[in-house]
């Protein structure tokens, strides 16, 4: 009996979809949305640290964020939460063994959804 | 290693963390609708100025419901987190270390957000 | 009706503790053919030295589980057209996340014990229960059950890919089918490495060739799981 | 005393029953197998488990043979069998002419058979042809190759045998006098020859076992390779094994299996053993007989198509009428070479009683007293099988 290969952990290959079926790009979505939206939530506490600092310091913080580049990262973060959300939906009723014969149609369903979500966001953001 | 099984006793994944974390996940979604409903429905403008912020905590149920949303996003986020790092298979003793530091993160930014809310709603 | 086609193998070869590369086989096939004729036709013209396992060349026995292009196949019941064009290219690979024996073969041993321990039972009712979770009518007649153990889903999972004390979906699936959740194969399927670690990628049901939907089944697990718990914690027994 | 050493060249259903057998009575197996477990005509069978209603009325010694083990297999190894009997169905008068010799055939062979009127046989097997004229049951079964040989192996395994797969014979060692000693044999996995010397070399190639025995020495065994073509559909269209009932013949057969069947089979004579093409029209053959008595693999998908060769005995005569029946050969005796015993012909549902008659012989050979027991000890799991651990752990 030869051993199980011990690989070093190959970070890439989570990342890899080549090759993979739909619910392997949910996995891949899900992990990469769910990474940024933790790193954005505590960026995001840190930020809300500025009402503290009174009405200057925050209102000079959001003059700051009213730049594109900001909104732009703003949209990042409203997209990875519709995509993350979303997905989440079927994650969580399939697990409970509702539709999983259906889980594909389900993704590509609550995907478009959220794309469309994330149009609507984009175009009242930077039409405004 | 037992017959090709790696049970040494730990709690990696397990029901209770993976219940909690599909219960949260939902919350947050329950939550997050409905703060979308308030913030760009019925408050007028958005929350853009400071003023306006201090206004919108002084309704009693906002605070409440504030602290709930942070609640759940964080133990969800952390969570989430954990998952990711089991699969880079750490050994017991990280393991160990990774709990007791999101135990600590979590608790940590939960008593600070609680903090921030009661300032501003102090400010009102 | 017999058409021709030119295609490539490029097969993986690996011997001993030799440095792993790949072998080109340029071969004429009807594309008709199963990708495995073709490995099979390599080894008995081309080079003796080739190691690959097969069995029953009807999807039976699950022993010629590989890689191909990128994709895991049961390569006895996947025809050639179905994997490339003419004029091109058949990249054969063993399966992941098992060790290898030499060239395309794998060592499933640790995957039998696992399969073993859960009580996956190799023989079902006929009337038994599909991944819509519905019986079949009928009567007492019996079956041999859908999973072949063949490893293809254990091979394309990307929680196995991360670790190798996964027990995967093949093992997970059999264990909602043993139907009785004794407290040895609760221990190991309630556990770190158990029913919690599958992430949803549904790459086993994508690649099962036999019907089984481990996804499903892992699911079907978490909720029997699930119950359970709920049904100790109100002292029901 | 050391155990006696035994090789056993070839893995497939005799080569490990045979294994088991010996193992279990004292002797110390070493399996060599050029390929994986039953990659040649084992494998590739579809999995009859025979009743021997097949060989009732032609060849009744194999039919007696088959019913026998049949019986004990149920019992020792169900872990790998559907044992739900089979039905002989006839479809037109040439049939129907068939029964009596059928009915009396059986009878001679202790084969217990119940007669179903086509009202019957339909109630039992829904997809079959309306048109059958009468039915049989018969006490047929399937059996999943490849598990069947692993349980097997596994058994021998616990009793210390060694399964050393991906190793191909090379040649023997001889002494001076031209009796076997030892193989010399090329593990594939590693690139490497290794010898190992023996007290007693068992030949079960199957096919392949007159070139195997050819490295012996001039010896000649009298196997006629006969290959056939299976062809397997994607749907379970019937729960019993359906059989023609006429006398053997081109898809005469359908076998349930997991969720398809699989039509059988052909009868020709081959040259190269190692790759055998399967034919179009042979293919074409098994579907337009398979539609004779299940039309309705009409609307089914193919699963595969495939080839194996059965190692029949040949008494003089051509194709289907050669003998299903094995024999076991000590080339002490027939060619003054010792050490070295030949098991071949057989079918996978007599694959124990012919581990146990080689096993009587080599024990004889070793002057050894043990009875065997196989067919009263049930085989362990096929999942405890493992290979030899010949390579290095990394």
């Amino acid at each position: 009996m030869a051993k199980h290969p011990q690989k070093p952990i190959n970070l890439i290959k989570w990342f890899d979809p080549r090759n993979k079926s739909l619910g392997s790009w949910a996995f891949i979505l899900n992990r990469i949305t769910g990474l940024g939206l933790t790193l954005y939530l505590f960026l995001h506490l840190i930020m809300l640290g500025q009402l503290a600092g009174g009405p200057e310091a925050y209102d000079g913080f959001i003059a700051l964020v009213k730049n594109p580049i900001f909104l732009a990262g703003e949209l990042l973060v409203i997209a990875a939460a519709f995509i993350h959300g979303l997905n989440g939906i079927r994650i969580g009723i399939t697990s409970f063994g509702i539709a999983g014969g259906k889980q594909k149609q389900l993704f590509i369903g609550l995907m478009t959804v959220a794309i469309i979500a994330i149009i609507y966001f984009a175009i009242r953001m930077f039409t405004h | 290693m037992r017959d090709g099984f790696d049970v040494t006793p730990r709690s990696g994944e397990g029901a209770g963390l993976w219940f909690l974390k599909i219960l949260t996940g939902f919350l947050v979604i329950v939550v997050l609708i409905i703060h979308l409903i308030v913030n760009h429905l019925i408050v007028e403008g958005g929350l853009l100025t400071y003023a306006d912020v201090v206004r919108y905590y002084q309704n009693s149920i906002i605070p409440i419901m504030e602290i709930a949303f942070l609640i759940f996003v964080v133990t969800h986020a952390l969570m989430g987190l954990r998952s990711v790092l089991l699969d880079l298979h750490p050994s017991n003793k990280v393991l160990r270390l990774i709990n007791y530091g999101l135990v600590v993160l979590g608790i940590g930014s939960i008593a600070y957000g609680i903090w921030l809310v009661l300032v501003i709603v102090g400010r009102g | 009706m017999t058409q021709t086609w030119s295609i490539t193998y490029e097969i993986f070869r690996k011997k001993g503790s030799q440095a792993a590369h790949y072998d080109r086989f340029e071969m004429k096939v009807d594309p008709d053919e199963y990708v495995l004729d073709g490995i099979e036709r390599i080894w008995a013209f081309h080079d003796r030295s080739l190691v690959f396992s097969h069995a029953c060349h009807h999807s039976t026995c699950g022993a010629c589980g590989m890689v191909v292009n990128g994709v895991e196949k049961l390569t006895c019941i996947t025809p050639i057209r179905s994997v490339t064009k003419d004029g091109g290219v058949i990249r054969v690979e063993p399966m992941r996340n098992f060790p290898v024996i030499s060239d395309l073969s794998v060592d499933m041993t640790v995957f039998y014990q696992r399969m073993e321990s859960v009580g996956h039972q190799p023989v079902v009712s006929i009337a038994h229960e599909d991944s819509k979770g519905k019986f079949d009518p009928d009567d007492d007649l019996l079956r041999l059950s859908d999973c072949i153990e063949c490893g293809l889903c254990i091979s394309a999972c990307p929680i196995a890919l991360t670790t190798p004390a996964y027990l995967g979906p093949a093992v997970l699936a059999g264990a909602q089918q043993s139907g009785d959740l004794n407290l040895c194969v609760l221990e190991l399927v309630d556990s770190e490495n158990g029913a919690w670690r599958c992430h949803s990628a549904y790459e086993c049901t994508e690649v099962c060739p036999s019907h089984v939907d481990p996804a499903w089944r892992i699911m079907d697990l978490r909720k029997k799981l699930v119950s359970r718990r709920i049904k100790k914690f109100f002292g029901v027994k | 005393m050391d155990k006696p050493q035994a090789i056993v060249i070839g893995a497939g259903f005799t080569g490990v029953a045979v294994a088991y057998d010996l193992a279990q009575r004292g002797i110390k197996v070493t399996v060599l197998e050029r390929g994986p477990l039953v990659n040649g005509t084992s494998g590739r069978t579809h999995g009859l488990l025979h009743s021997g209603a097949r060989y009732a009325v032609d060849d009744q010694e194999s039919a007696i043979e088959c019913i026998d083990e049949n019986l004990v297999l149920r019992k020792i190894i169900p872990q790998v069998i559907e044992p739900n009997g089979g039905l002989f169905i006839a479809l037109n008068e040439s049939d129907m002419a068939y029964r009596e010799a059928f009915i009396q055939g059986c009878a001679d062979c202790h084969i217990s058979i119940e007669e179903l009127n086509p009202r019957q046989a339909l109630t039992l097997e829904p997809n079959l042809n309306p048109k059958l004229i009468t039915a049989f049951k018969v006490p047929d079964g399937t059996f999943d190759p490849l598990r069947l040989a692993m349980g097997f192996a596994a058994s021998a395994n616990t009793h210390g045998a060694e399964f050393h797969l991906f190793c191909e014979v090379q040649d023997f060692i001889l002494d001076g006098m031209g009796n076997v000693k030892g193989v010399k044999y090329l593990d594939r996995s590693s690139n490497q020859i290794n010898d190992i010397n023996s007290d007693i070399v068992i030949n079960a190639a199957g096919v392949w076992a007159g070139e195997v025995a050819a490295l012996a020495g001039n010896i000649d065994l009298p196997i006629k390779p006969t290959p056939g073509v299976m062809v397997a559909y994607d749907q379970r269209l019937c729960q019993r094994v359906i059989n023609r009932l006429n006398e053997p013949g081109d898809g005469d057969i359908i076998v349930p299996q997991r969720k398809m069947i699989t039509v059988g089979t052909t009868s020709f004579e081959a040259d190269n053993l190692d790759y055998i093409p399967v034919f179009d029209d042979q293919v074409q053959l098994m579907f337009d007989r398979g539609c004779e008595l299940i039309p309705a693999i009409k609307h089914t998908k193919e699963r595969g198509a495939f080839m194996a060769s059965r190692p029949l005995l040949d008494s003089g005569t051509k194709g289907r009428s050669l003998t299903r029946t094995f024999k076991c050969f000590d080339h002490k005796e027939s060619d003054n070479v010792d050490g070295l015993v030949t098991i071949t012909g057989g079918k996978a549902t007599t694959m124990r009683l012919m581990a146990e008659k080689t096993a009587d012989l080599v024990c004889q050979k070793l002057g050894m007293h043990v009875p065997c027991q196989t067919a009263e000890i049930p085989i362990l799991s096929y999942r405890k099988f493992h290979i030899a651990q010949t390579r290095e752990v990394a």
